[in-house]
This record gives C-alpha cells, structure tokens and sequence, in this order.
C-alpha cells in the first residue's frame, strides 16, 4: 500500500470502492436513476451503480449507489492541528496548580443560549465525570462551578465579571443551521467588548467541535466527542505552564487569568 | 407474553401517586398564570398582534398583570371593560392597545353581572373545538387510524411548508402520526410566535397557522394513504395552555405535554408549569387530544437501566395529574424508551421487561415507546439495529405509539432518506412478528419477570420518599433524571399568580362539564 | 425545485445532503479521519464531516462520512436507452408471431460458462415465470427450451446450428472481474466467426445487465432486474415486426431468423 | 424455547432415511472415480505437476483409466510396478508421466505380494493427518473456540494473500470461522489446480499451497484474537476426496461437503460424486473435520416456504450418508437457511419455528445456519435490519454455526467493511439476547410449533415417496431444489469405474479403523 496514494478498499486493494446514498426530489424511474447515476459520475466516482432506488412518495427518490472513488489522499502528508500538550493524571495537575497559581483555579461551565444539551459539559464538569473518569469538580485545585443550560451569553458574560473566573467552558450540541456558530461567535464578540477575552482561557466542546473550528471563532481549545475531564484539567495546565514560560519565575498575578470588577 | 406483577403494589402506586398530587392541589387550582389567562382569551377568540408583533393575548394579558390585576382572572376585567362600555373584546383589546383604556383602573362591577357578557364567546369557542372534535371521529369513522404500535415521525426542518411536504411523504411510506418538532428554544418563549412558518432551528416554530397548514396537509395525504393520521405538537413550555388551545382548535391528535419535562429539561419554574399544565390538560380533554408524556428523557440524564424505576414511578405521577385534569386513561399517553446501553449484555432482555411492564401499568393508556437516542452514535448502521431490536421489542411487548429511531439520531434532525428507511424497518419488523407475542411465554419467576417486579418495586419505594417529602422537594433533590430544579428558580416564575377569592373564568366548569365529569376519576381499570 | 439543477436533498431543498462510507487501507487514527474528510472533500464534497471511524484492525479503518454533494443534474435533459417497444398480452403475441412468422419462434435460453445462477433464467423461459407473470413456455406460438446452467459457448453455438433457433436468451449473474462481459464478449465473437449473429435474435439479461451495455457488447437488447417473460416476449414480436416493416408483405423465410444446417 | 415433536415421526424418518441410502450401498461401496484414485494416491504422498502444469496423481490415474484397470484400484498397479522394479513412488509417477512405464500392461502380481510395498506410505500420510489432529486438539485446549452461535465468514477475492489479510481483520474483529470461497467455476474442474494463489473469481481456487497459507493466517491472528480459528473450505464438486486430503492435511476444520448439492447445483453426475462423497467424508471423519451439507440451498431455487420440509428430508438423509462413512453426529453440520420472504406476514414467527425444528432434529450436530440472502436486494439498509432478525433468530433458537449475512448480499462479494458491519450487528444482537431465550417459551400447540410439526410430518412424507422410488429417481423427479437431474446427466460421469472384485487401496481399511469405528454408527441420540 503506498502511504502517499491511499484510497479506498472494498474487495480488492485501490478498488475505490465507496457506497453512497441520498435523496433526489425527482419521481422514481429509469430517469431518476440515469440522474443519480450521472451526479455520482459527475463527483469523480468511476463506475457509478445504483444498487437500490426507492420510491418514498411525493415526488422524491432515495438511491443507493455505488462508485469507484478516484482520488487518492497523501496519508504521510496528513497533518491534524491539535492542541498538543501533556496528559497528566489529577495529583500531577493539582500540584502544578498549586504550584503555578498559589490559589484554586476557577472554573465555570455552561451550556450557552438555546442550547440545553448539559450531559457534554456535565460530564467534563461534575464530580461524576464520564466512562469512569471524575469530572473538574473532583481536583481540589479546582473550584468548578457547573452553570448547567441555556445560560444566555448575557448572563454569563457578566458572571465573568462579578464573579471573576480564570476559564470558562462552553458547551454547544445543536448544530442546525449552523446555531453553534452564530451563539459561539456572539459570546466572543461580547467578551472582546468587555475586555475579558485575554484574561480567561476560553474553551469549547460538544460533539461537532473541533480544535480547528474553536481556533477560528477565536476560542483558545476545541473539545470533540469522547473528551474526558483529565484532557480538559491537562490543557489546563498548560496554557498555565504556557504562560509561566512566557513570564518566567513570574508568579500569576491575581486577576491575570481572573475576571476583576473594574 | 405477560407478566406476572403484584396488585397490591399497583394499587399502592395509585396512591401514593394520589397522595402527591393532592399535596399539590391548593396550588394548582388555587394559583393562575399569564399564559393560563392567554389561553382562555384564545379560547375568546381573541387573535392577532400589535404592531410589534405581540400577540394581542400578551398584549392584554401583560397589561392586566403590570396592574396587578391577575389574581381575579383576565376574563373579568376583559368583561367588565365589554359590560361597562358595551365593547366587544376585539374593541376591548384594541383600547388597551393604544393605552384607551387601563382595564383594571375600572369601577369594577360585580361579577355576576360582567361575565355573562362573555357567555357566548366562550361557548362560541368550546364550540369551535366541539366540532373539530366531531371532524376527527367522523374522518376515523371514515378512513380508520394506524394499527398498533402506530408509527410515529417527526419533521424538523424549522419550516412548515417543508414540513409538510416531508411528513406528506412519510405518511405515503406509511406514518400514522406525525410530530412537527419546535423551534430549539421555543418552550422558553413566552407568547406564541405569530406568523413565524419558517426560520426555526432544529424544529418549526409551533402556531395556529402551521398547525393549520399542517393539518391540511395530513388530511390530503391521510386520505391519499387511506387512514386518519394523527397530527402531534407540543405544548410544554411557558405557553402550555395557549398552545393547548390552539392545538384544540386546529385539530391535533396529540400534544406533548408534560411538567415534569419543562422543569427538569428546559429549567421552567414549577409551580408556573404545575399551575399551566393542569389547565392545558382540561383544554387537551375536552378536545379528546391524546397527552404524550416525556418521562423517556430521564433515562438520557440519569443511567438508563438503574433508573428505570424513576420513570414508573413519574408515569404513576404524571397519570393521577392527567386523570384529575378530566383526561381520560385512552388520553394519556405516558413516556418510556429504549435507552439501556446496548453494550449491556442482555440489554434486549431487560428493555423487554421495561416496556411490557409499562404496558401491563398502564394497559388502558396509548404508551408512547421511544427509541434508542443516547446510545446511538455515528455508526448508522449500527444504529439500525439498534432499531431493528428496538421494533421487535416494541411490537412484542405490545406497545401503542411507537416513535421511530432514526439512524442518524446522533447526527442531524431527520433527513428525509433516514425517515424512509426507519418506516421500512419497523413495517418489516412488525410483519415479521405481527402474531409472535401470542407464541411465547414469559418464564414464570425468570430473569424478565424478575426484573420487572424490581423495577415496579423501586418505583414504589421511591414514591412513597416523594410523597414523604413532597413533589417539589423530590425535584429538588435530584430524583428524577439526575437534575435538580428548586421550586423559586426556573423560567416563568414572574407569571404565577395566586387567584384571589373572587377570580373569574368561564372555561373551568365548562371544560369540566364535558362528558359527564370525568374529572379527577380514577383509573378505571384500576388496581388500587 | 428547479428539474435543471437537480442534486441531493436531506433537510433542505439543494442541501446537497449526501452519506458516504469506505474504508481505508490505514490504522484508525486523528490522521486517518483528517484522511477520509480530505478524500471525500477532493470528491468535490462541500463540507465533509467524519461521522463515524471504526478501527478494523490489520490498519483497516472504515469511515461514514457525511458531505454536501455540489454537483447538479439536469434532470430535464437525461435521456436513458432503452429498447423502446410496445408491451403485448400474450394472445396478442402469439397471434403477431403467427402472423408475422406463420410458425412458432424457437428460443432458447442459458446461462453460460461458469454461471450457475439459473434463477434469472428459468424466470423468464419456464412456465412457473416470475412474480405471478408465466414464461415464455407458456406462450403457445413460442418453442422455449431452457438449457440451463453452465452451458459453454461452443455448446450453445452449435445447439444453435444443429437445432436452428431464432432468439437466444442469454444469462449472466456473476460480475466479478467483468467475468459477465468476458463470457459475453466470448459469445458473440464465436456467433460472428460461425456467421450466425445476423440470423439471430440475441438478448441477455441479469441483475447487472442494462440496454446500454447489451448495446456495447453486440447484443440487440439487454434486460435487467424485475424483467418479465412479457416483456421479453413483446420485444420478440417487436423485432420480428421490424423485420416485417423492412421488407413489407414479405413473409419471413425459414431460415431467416433460424439458424440452419450448412 | 422447546418444541414438542413427535418422537415416533423422527424414529421413522432416520429409518426411512437409513433404506434410502442402503438403497444405494452397492452403487457407492462397489465403485471408484477417478477423484477418488487421486485422493488415494495424494495420500501416499504423491505431489506436484508434470511440464503441463498437470497434477501428478491426474496424470497416473488417467494413465490407468485410459488402460481400462481403474476398476482394480489405482494403488494396485502402482505397488506392482514400485514391487516389480522396486521403484518409489514418486519414480513410478515419473515412469508414466515420461511414458516409460505403461502400469496396466505390467505383469499383474498377486495383491498380498505387492500391497504391503505402499504400507509405510499409507501409514505415513495418515500420521500426517493425525498429527494435525491432535494439533488441533492441543491448540483448541490452549485458546478455546468461539461460543455459539459461532461467528462464520467468508473471503472470497481470488487471491490468497488478499484473503488473508481481509481474514485476520475479520477474525480481530469477532469471527470464529473463516471460509474461503472458490473460484466460481473450480467445482467443475477435474483436477486441483496448482500454485494457483491468485486470479479466481468469485472466490479464490482452493489447493493445499492456499489452504497452507489461510492456515497460517488464521493460526496467528487466532493466538492474537485468543482463540482457535475454525478454517473452512469447499470439497463439493469433481474432486471432492483429492480436496478432502488436501483439507486434512493442512487441518482445516470445516469442509463444505454435499453430493445433492453438486448434482443439484452444479450438474455434477450422481453416481460420480456419491461415490466421491462417501470416500471423502471418510477422510473428512478420519481428520476430525466438520462437514456442512447445502440444504439451505434449496431455498433459493424453490419456494422458500413451501419447501421448508424438503430441508429436513434432504438433511436426514444426508445424516444417514455422513454416519455410513464413519463421520460422529458433532462432525455433521447440516444445512438450512432463514430465506422466507421477509414481505411474508409472520417470516420471523416461521423462520424460528424453522430453525428450532432443525436445532432438535439434531441436537447434537452442529448445524450451520445460512442468512437471508435470496430476498436480500440492492437495499443494503433493508438488508442490514433482515440480517438483524436472523441473527436474533439465531441466538433465540441455539444455533451451532451462523454464517454471517452481508447486507451486499444482492451485489457484490464481500467488502472489508460488509464483514465488519456484519460481525458487529451478530454481536450486539448475541450480547442483547444473550439469556433471552432461556426466559420464554413456545406456546404448546401455537403457530410454532404447529408449523416445525407441519414441517416434520411433510419431511417424513416426502422421504417415503424418496425411499419408495429411490434417491436418484426422486432427484429426477426435481423433488429437491425443483432442480431436475438425471442420473446419466452431469459431469464426470466417465470416471466413475465399477470395482472389480479384486479391487485394492489400503485406505478403506484404515480409515475406518480410527476411533473405534464409527463406521455407520446410529445417530447416538438417535431417537429411532
Ligand atoms: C440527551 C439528548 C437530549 C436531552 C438533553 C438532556 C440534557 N439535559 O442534556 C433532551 C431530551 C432534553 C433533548 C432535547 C432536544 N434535543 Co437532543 N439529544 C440528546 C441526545 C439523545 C444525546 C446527547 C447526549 O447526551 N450525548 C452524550 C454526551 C456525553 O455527549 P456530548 O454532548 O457529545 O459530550 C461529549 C463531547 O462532545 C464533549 N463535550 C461536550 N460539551 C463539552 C464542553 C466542553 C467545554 C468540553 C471540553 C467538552 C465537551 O465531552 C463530552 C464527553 O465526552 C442527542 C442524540 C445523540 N445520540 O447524540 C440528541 C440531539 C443532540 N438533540 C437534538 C435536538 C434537535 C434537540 C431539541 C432541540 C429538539 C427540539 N427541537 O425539541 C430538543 C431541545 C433541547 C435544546 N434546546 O437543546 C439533535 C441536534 C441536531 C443537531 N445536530 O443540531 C440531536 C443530535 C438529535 C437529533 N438527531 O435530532 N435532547
Ligand atoms: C441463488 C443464488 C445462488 C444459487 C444459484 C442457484 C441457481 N440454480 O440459480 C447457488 C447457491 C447455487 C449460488 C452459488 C454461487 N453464487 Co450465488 N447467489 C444467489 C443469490 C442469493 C440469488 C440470485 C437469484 O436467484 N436471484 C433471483 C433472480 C430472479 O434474479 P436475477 O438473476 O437478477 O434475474 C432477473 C433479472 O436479472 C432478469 N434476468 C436474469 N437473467 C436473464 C436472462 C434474460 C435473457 C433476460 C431477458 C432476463 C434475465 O430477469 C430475472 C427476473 O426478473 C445471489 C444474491 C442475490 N440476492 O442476488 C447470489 C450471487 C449472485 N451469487 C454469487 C456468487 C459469487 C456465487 C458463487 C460463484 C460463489 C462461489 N464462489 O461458490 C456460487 C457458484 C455459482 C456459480 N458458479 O454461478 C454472487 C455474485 C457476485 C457478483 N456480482 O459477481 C452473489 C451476488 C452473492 C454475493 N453477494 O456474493 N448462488
Ligand atoms: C414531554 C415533552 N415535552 C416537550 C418536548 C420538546 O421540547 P420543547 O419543549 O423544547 O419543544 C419533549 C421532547 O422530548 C417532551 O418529551
Ligand atoms: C454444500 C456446498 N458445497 C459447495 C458449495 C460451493 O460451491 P462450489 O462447489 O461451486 O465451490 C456450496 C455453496 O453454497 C455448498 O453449500
């Protein structure tokens, strides 16, 4: 198998072989499946095969087809940005905060706008954790505090500032028409407007979330399906880590990482 | 395939359920709230909205509450404004629109001297829903409804036309209900959008115009298919009632509606939902609309197979507050699902021991069975097996409304193909098994009845601790679906009202009156 | 919907919403999701989303990938071959036949060299039929006998010049490495080499058959899934009725469509 | 889950079964083929090809056959040519492919003079399939084996070195029986094709350099996956004894082995591949092998419901033929499938009764169940949800040996990703339904069991009507598969060969003598 030309294998090595399936708002017919056949063709796919045409009524068409994929990926050249940084089990974490900070790092989580999708960050959060692995709430070196859903961006933004919390964490699993984008890109925008942006580290998670997609609505870390606290608490520690190199031997000034009244 | 379940602990269920919602009964009857009063000036006829686009019923409503009036009804200041100056309510609403007038700075007559000015409006409105009511018996007369277990779809596309031309579809394939789902936020709304057919998220924005739009769709295809197929919307939220009406008036078959659901699931103050439901409940009674209650959701918070007593015993709640609205037991339809992990070895055997105890509970109610969501994942076709287990449980188990799973469950609102192939399995699978049920026999004293008698023994344990310390403080405490909610947070609050001795509506005696007081009966069938 | 600019349709009109699934000759992995939405997105796949990745061991990995097809079809403008010809009741064929040919038509049927699926075969030439619709011995003006499986191409071809056949129906069901269009192409070529091909008519039919590829191969029609005796029969008469326009009055000669002795 | 049946109605049909074959003990113990004279030879250690690339053992047994003296054994002329000029083997083999010995114009010595020459080889090659017994058994004792239902594969892209990649992910993945389909045509072949690793369609050509190899793949990957892979390959066809040899020797657990089923669907001629069977299944019983018998098969051709009994009619006396040639009751996986139309109203409800009905039939033979694949279409979700029910069915009714559906069934050979997807739904349906049919019953006189009863009487009818006009007439009739063949028909009719009453080879003997000989033995159990 050459690395830098992979595609897909179905019966035999470099086959292509790919299935696809969708709907075409055209009545069922020889006609419909010549079109499905052509759009299949017209992607790349050589060989296109409608195994299956199904009409579902209404003037709409389900097809399952199948095709020889021509491109080919350069696995070797695959590069996957990432926050990259140490795992590090919950005494090591604690330690290091402690030692980095001198104080209890405070953590605040929610679910924002019309989203009330709290099992994500309830199991990043809460002492219960998730698949066996203890929420932020378990490190004593962390003062976590859950807001739980549909936390309006409003409300959250001026608990940064009352409260004054060193990250925050944000929970989006609605994703239709793009809502996610709009409500993450709105807590942003209203951070930057306060001024707080810089203070906190800002993170994000949910099961469309990727490290890519947070970097570009401006958040420090994106967090997908299958994040565990002990991830969330390491990167943590970096970005604390991060700084302290940055401004060695510098202890962090309360109200650095610290939302303050002013 | 029957199981064998002690009568003694039903009956005790019953009543324990009675105890914990008599707790709550000075409460709910004796409190209001502004969506309560919205939703008798729809049932007035009141409509439209102000140039902001408030809905008039808002517009009043909220009037009427800044002055402190709410505790005597909305209903009487409306009628002593209509009595005093001979206006009609459209006249009436338009003075407090413009700021003509300020109704509860009015002499205020006596009572029974105002509110016979609203007799025929209301009456007007019941009929409204009487007649719908007939058109719904004469059109199942005519084209005969789904068989057992229904199936169930859902649009979702946050546009009604869509909608319509989507679930069209679905009942071609072979639907017998459809569920329009609600815009993501919309239970937080606190009026009823007005106009709004397209532009909602995750789901369509629930009115009187796409109920309308809807309805006629699902005629036309219902006679196309040769069946009444029923039309399901929700009215939980902070406008149960209203949207109770209007469901009422447009003909749906089905609303989901539930209490527990909002406080839990959408953090709405509970004695506003209590107050809220048990009213949406006498409207959905007396349109012969069928409730579907969501205590399923519980099992995608809490662990899904240790918690399974929590939604028995909330279904045992949840029955008594149905019963005491006047629903009738072929009206409730209470939630369960298929949620175990299906990593669990066995998790076929203990579903099938859920849902066919469930259904000996409550043999008389239409269940609503909900298929697997937490545990589906990316993996489509594994999720249709997931699915495919998941119809043969629930036409072995003999289930009522059976909401289908979807193979994309955890990655988008349906997608028209993924509609598609969920019908085809669940037709296939209830062929398939159409009269397997009737071959096999439950092992007396075996691992599935065994089972089912903890579960129905957990749940009775656990009521007999709600009704112990109360519903509120047992929401408070987290038992039910892993979420705490105290009763002074949540959504809505603001909108509770205690009645004052005085308080007026119509509606209450003559939302009772239907069909010879089925209020607060009991469970006909039922073992207590 | 515009039936010019036709393309897939999932939640939304022209949402392009299209599922995709392959697997790929790499260890499952960050690089080989990024991998997959890479392939998928160089199909020319709008937003390609890996929704699930399975790890298959020996470095298989299988992806379902979910992307927004960008392609449109002119649904209007699709054309599909087929042999265009009137469907007939069986009396009416076996008059036309009588008509036309003043005696019966013989046919025979086979699935050829290797293949042993019958199932196809016996469908449209035995009397039983297919899906309540009976075959072609059933149809009194019509000589059907079905050789059956595993018939080889010499055996047939010299049926065809011992026993004098007009039609010969062809099946073809395994499609592995084109072994269909091997045995197909392997039989024409005898039948032209003996001079026979002209004389007869020549069908083939199969779950992977279409007219096109009949066409290709130097067949006059080919048939595919849900084919019926009817239709078969119908398209015989219909080119037994082509043969009459072309040399109108003109009664078939024996012979003409019959294979014979020299 | 147990049915009640008639045990007098079984008792009758194993002895109707045991006059049908003895019916055809002359025809099967008093000939050879040509097959068969190879396999003899194969044994004695004969190998390789002449410049023809044409097997050693074709090229001395065709020598003999065109002299006229098969009918005395290959194994005579060839120990009276090594006992004449004192020559191996091998030497003699060259003799003929050179034309310098012409065997059957040889001075014919007495038997008991030249027999004993090939004794050690006989010995010999017989070691070598005890050895491969007895590693079996130690590495079964050391990994242990799959848990029924076992997970059965296939692989079958033409090329040995692609098999076995695609194996070992499948076996990593769950499988506990990996076959390896043959090329489509190789049943027809009258010879075993050499060094041919690569290029078959449809499937790869089954040798010993392929066997070897898939041997070796399956051994690794079953010490990394911690268990021992079951390894199967066809001997149906032309050379079923030369493969049986082949098989033993390189310890391949499970042989598709089946006379009805090449007569039936491959035009194989009766009296060749009876006889070919008989020896065969000698060998397969001497190497501990599995044998599964094609009677699923049956259904894909004829009425997959209407048929049902012609299964069982066909698996008993397929059973009565395995037992004649020494194979026990564990060695005899027989055939059946879960084909009805899965439009049919109630298919689950006959394909269990199906199913269960052969699981006590036989309750000891590990039966190997076939998934849908007649009705399976281009519809791969469909099929995913079919597939799905079958693997239900399977764990629901005890089944030995589940033969994965492919939910591409209708399309394609299957893909990496069908075999997983495949794999991963048995699993999940295995796991959910793990105890559940310990925990429910059949309904005495219910639908089921009144259609596995119906079954039954049907088979017993049909094996008189068989016994009365004998097997080869009733196969004429089209009674099986509604395939019609006749007993001149088919290939390989010439190389059947009457014995001649001085008719050698030293296997006969030995094999039988193995394992105290079970030698038509009863079915144990054998309720007859
Ligand atoms: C449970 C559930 C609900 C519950 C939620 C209960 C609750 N309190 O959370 C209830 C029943 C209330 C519900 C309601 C609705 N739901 Co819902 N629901 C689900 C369901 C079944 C499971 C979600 C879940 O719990 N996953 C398990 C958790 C552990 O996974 P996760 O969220 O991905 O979290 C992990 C990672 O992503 C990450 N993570 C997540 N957040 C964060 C945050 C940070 C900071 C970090 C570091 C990591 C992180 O770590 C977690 C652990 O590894 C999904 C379908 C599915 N199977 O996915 C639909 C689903 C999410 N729901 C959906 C919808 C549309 C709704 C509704 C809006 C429908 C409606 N119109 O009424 C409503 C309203 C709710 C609302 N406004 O948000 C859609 C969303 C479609 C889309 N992509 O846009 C889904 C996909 C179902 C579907 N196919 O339609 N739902
Ligand atoms: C039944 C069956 C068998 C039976 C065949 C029995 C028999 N006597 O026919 C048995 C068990 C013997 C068998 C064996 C094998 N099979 Co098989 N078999 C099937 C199966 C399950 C059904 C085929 C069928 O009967 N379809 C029903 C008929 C009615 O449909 P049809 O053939 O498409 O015919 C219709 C039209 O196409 C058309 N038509 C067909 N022929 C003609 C001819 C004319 C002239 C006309 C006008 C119309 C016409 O009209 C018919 C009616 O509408 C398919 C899988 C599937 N579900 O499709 C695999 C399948 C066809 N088999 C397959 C294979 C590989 C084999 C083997 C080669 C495997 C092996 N290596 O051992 C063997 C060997 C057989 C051989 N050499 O051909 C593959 C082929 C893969 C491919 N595409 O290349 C399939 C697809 C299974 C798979 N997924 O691997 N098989
Ligand atoms: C009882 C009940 N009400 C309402 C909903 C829908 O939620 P929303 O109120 O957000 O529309 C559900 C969803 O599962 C439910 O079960
Ligand atoms: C008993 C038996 N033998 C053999 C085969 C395979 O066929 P072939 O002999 O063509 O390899 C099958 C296939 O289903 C079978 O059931």
């Amino acid at each position: 198998m050459d690395p830098t030309r992979v595609m897909p294998y179905g019966d035999m090595p470099n086959d292509g072989a790919t299935q696809l399936s969708f709907t075409l708002p055209v009545p069922a017919g020889e006609e419909a499946k010549e079109a499905a056949r052509q759009l299949v063709a017209k992607m790349g796919f050589a060989e296109p095969s409608v195994a299956h045409m199904q009409d579902m009524g209404e003037s709409f068409s389900f097809f399952i087809v199948y095709g020889r994929c021509t491109a080919t990926v350069d696995y070797a050249a695959v590069r996957v940005p990432r926050a990259e940084f140490p795992l590090l089990d919950a005494p090591r974490i604690n330690a290091m905060i402690a030692k980095l900070l001198g104080r209890r790092l405070k953590v605040f989580g929610a679910c924002i706008e019309s989203d009330a999708h709290t099992v994500g960050i309830d199991a990043i959060m809460n002492m219960k954790g998730y698949d066996g692995d203890k929420g932020l709430e378990s490190y004593k070196e962390i003062e976590a505090l859950n807001l739980g859903a549909q936390v309006s961006c409003e409300d959250l933004v001026s608990k940064v500032v009352t409260e004054g919390v060193d990250a925050l964490l944000i929970s989006q699993v609605v994703t239709q028409r793009d809502v996610h984008v709009k409500n993450l890109t709105r807590l942003v925008d209203m951070l930057e407007a306060e001024g707080l942006r810089e203070r906190i580290i800002l993170i994000v998670g949910g099961p469309r979330i990727s490290q890519e997609l947070a970097k570009e609505l401006g958040y420090d870390a994106g967090f997908g399906p299958g994040t565990h606290a002990g991830h969330v608490a390491s990167y943590l520690v970096f970005r604390l880590q991060q700084h302290e190199d940055e401004a060695p031997g510098n202890p962090l000034p309360e109200g650095s990482f610290h939302g303050s009244h002013d | 395939m029957q199981l064998r379940l002690d009568r003694e602990r039903i009956a005790a269920a019953r009543e324990l359920a009675a105890e914990i919602a008599a707790d709550l009964d000075e409460l709910i009857t004796g409190s209001t709230t502004t969506s309560v009063e919205r939703a008798y000036l729809r049932l007035l006829g009141l409509e439209g909205t102000d140039e902001h686009g408030v809905p008039l019923p808002n517009v009043v409503v909220k009037h009427i509450h800044d002055g402190d009036g709410l505790g005597r009804g909305v209903c009487y200041w409306v009628a002593n404004a209509m009595y005093r100056h001979d206006l009609s309510l459209d006249e009436v609403a338009e003075g407090v629109e413009t700021g003509a007038l300020d109704l509860v700075s009015e002499k205020e007559e006596a009572p029974e001297k105002v509110m016979p000015v609203l007799d025929e409006l209301a009456v007007l409105g019941l009929k409204k829903i009487d007649k719908q009511r007939e058109k719904r018996e004469r059109l199942q007369n005519e084209l005969g409804v789904g068989k057992e277990p229904q199936l169930y779809i859902i649009v979702a596309t946050g546009d009604v036309f869509i909608d319509a031309s989507q679930a069209r579809a679905g009942v071609l394939q072979g639907a017998d209900i459809v569920a329009v789902i609600r815009h993501t936020a919309q239970s937080l709304l606190d009026f009823v959008p007005f106009s709004a057919v397209t532009g909602g998220v995750g789901g369509t924005y629930a009115n009187g115009e796409n109920f309308r739009i809807m309805r006629q769709a699902m005629d036309d295809a219902g006679r196309e298919a040769g069946k009444y197929v029923m039309l399901t919307n929700y009215c939980s939220g902070l406008c149960m009632p209203e949207i109770a009406v209007l469901g009422a008036v447009e003909r749906l078959d089905v609303m989901l509606n539930d209490s527990m659901y909002g406080i839990i699931f959408r953090d709405i103050n509970m004695r506003r939902t209590l107050v809220d439901q048990y009213v949406s409940r006498m409207i959905n009674g007396y349109a012969g609309v069928i409730i579907n209650t969501g205590e399923d959701n519980y099992l995608t918070t809490a662990d899904s197979f240790e918690a399974a007593h929590t939604v028995v015993a909330s279904q045992f709640i949840n029955e008594r507050f149905a019963l005491e609205s006047g629903l009738k037991e072929e009206q409730i339809g209470l939630g369960h699902a298929f949620e175990i992990d299906p990593r669990k070895k066995n998790s076929l055997l203990y579903e099938m021991a859920q849902a066919r105890l469930v259904r000996q509970l409550f043999p008389r109610s239409p269940v609503k069975y909900m298929p697997p969501t937490k545990y589906m994942t990316g993996n489509i076709f594994k999720g249709y097996a997931q699915n495919t287990l998941f119809n043969l449980a629930s036409v072995l188990t003999g289930q009522s409304i059976h909401l289908l799973g979807m193979m994309t469950e955890a990655l988008h609102t349906p997608h028209l193909q993924d509609r598609y192939l969920a019908i085809e399995s669940a037709r296939y699978v209830f062929d398939a098994a159409d009269g397997l049920a009737k071959e096999l026999s439950i092992k007396p004293g075996g691992r599935i009845e065994r089972r089912a008698q903890k579960v129905l023994a957990d749940a009775v344990k656990m009521l007999e601790e709600v009704a112990s310390v109360g519903l509120m403080e047992a929401i408070s405490r987290g038992m039910f679906a892993d979420i705490a909610r105290n009763p002074d947070g949540g959504k809505g609050q603001d909108g509770v009202v205690v009645k004052e001795p005085d308080y007026c509506s119509p509606f209450i005696d003559l939302l009772r009156d239907k069909e010879g007081s089925a209020h607060g009966s009991d469970a006909s069938h039922a073992i207590r």
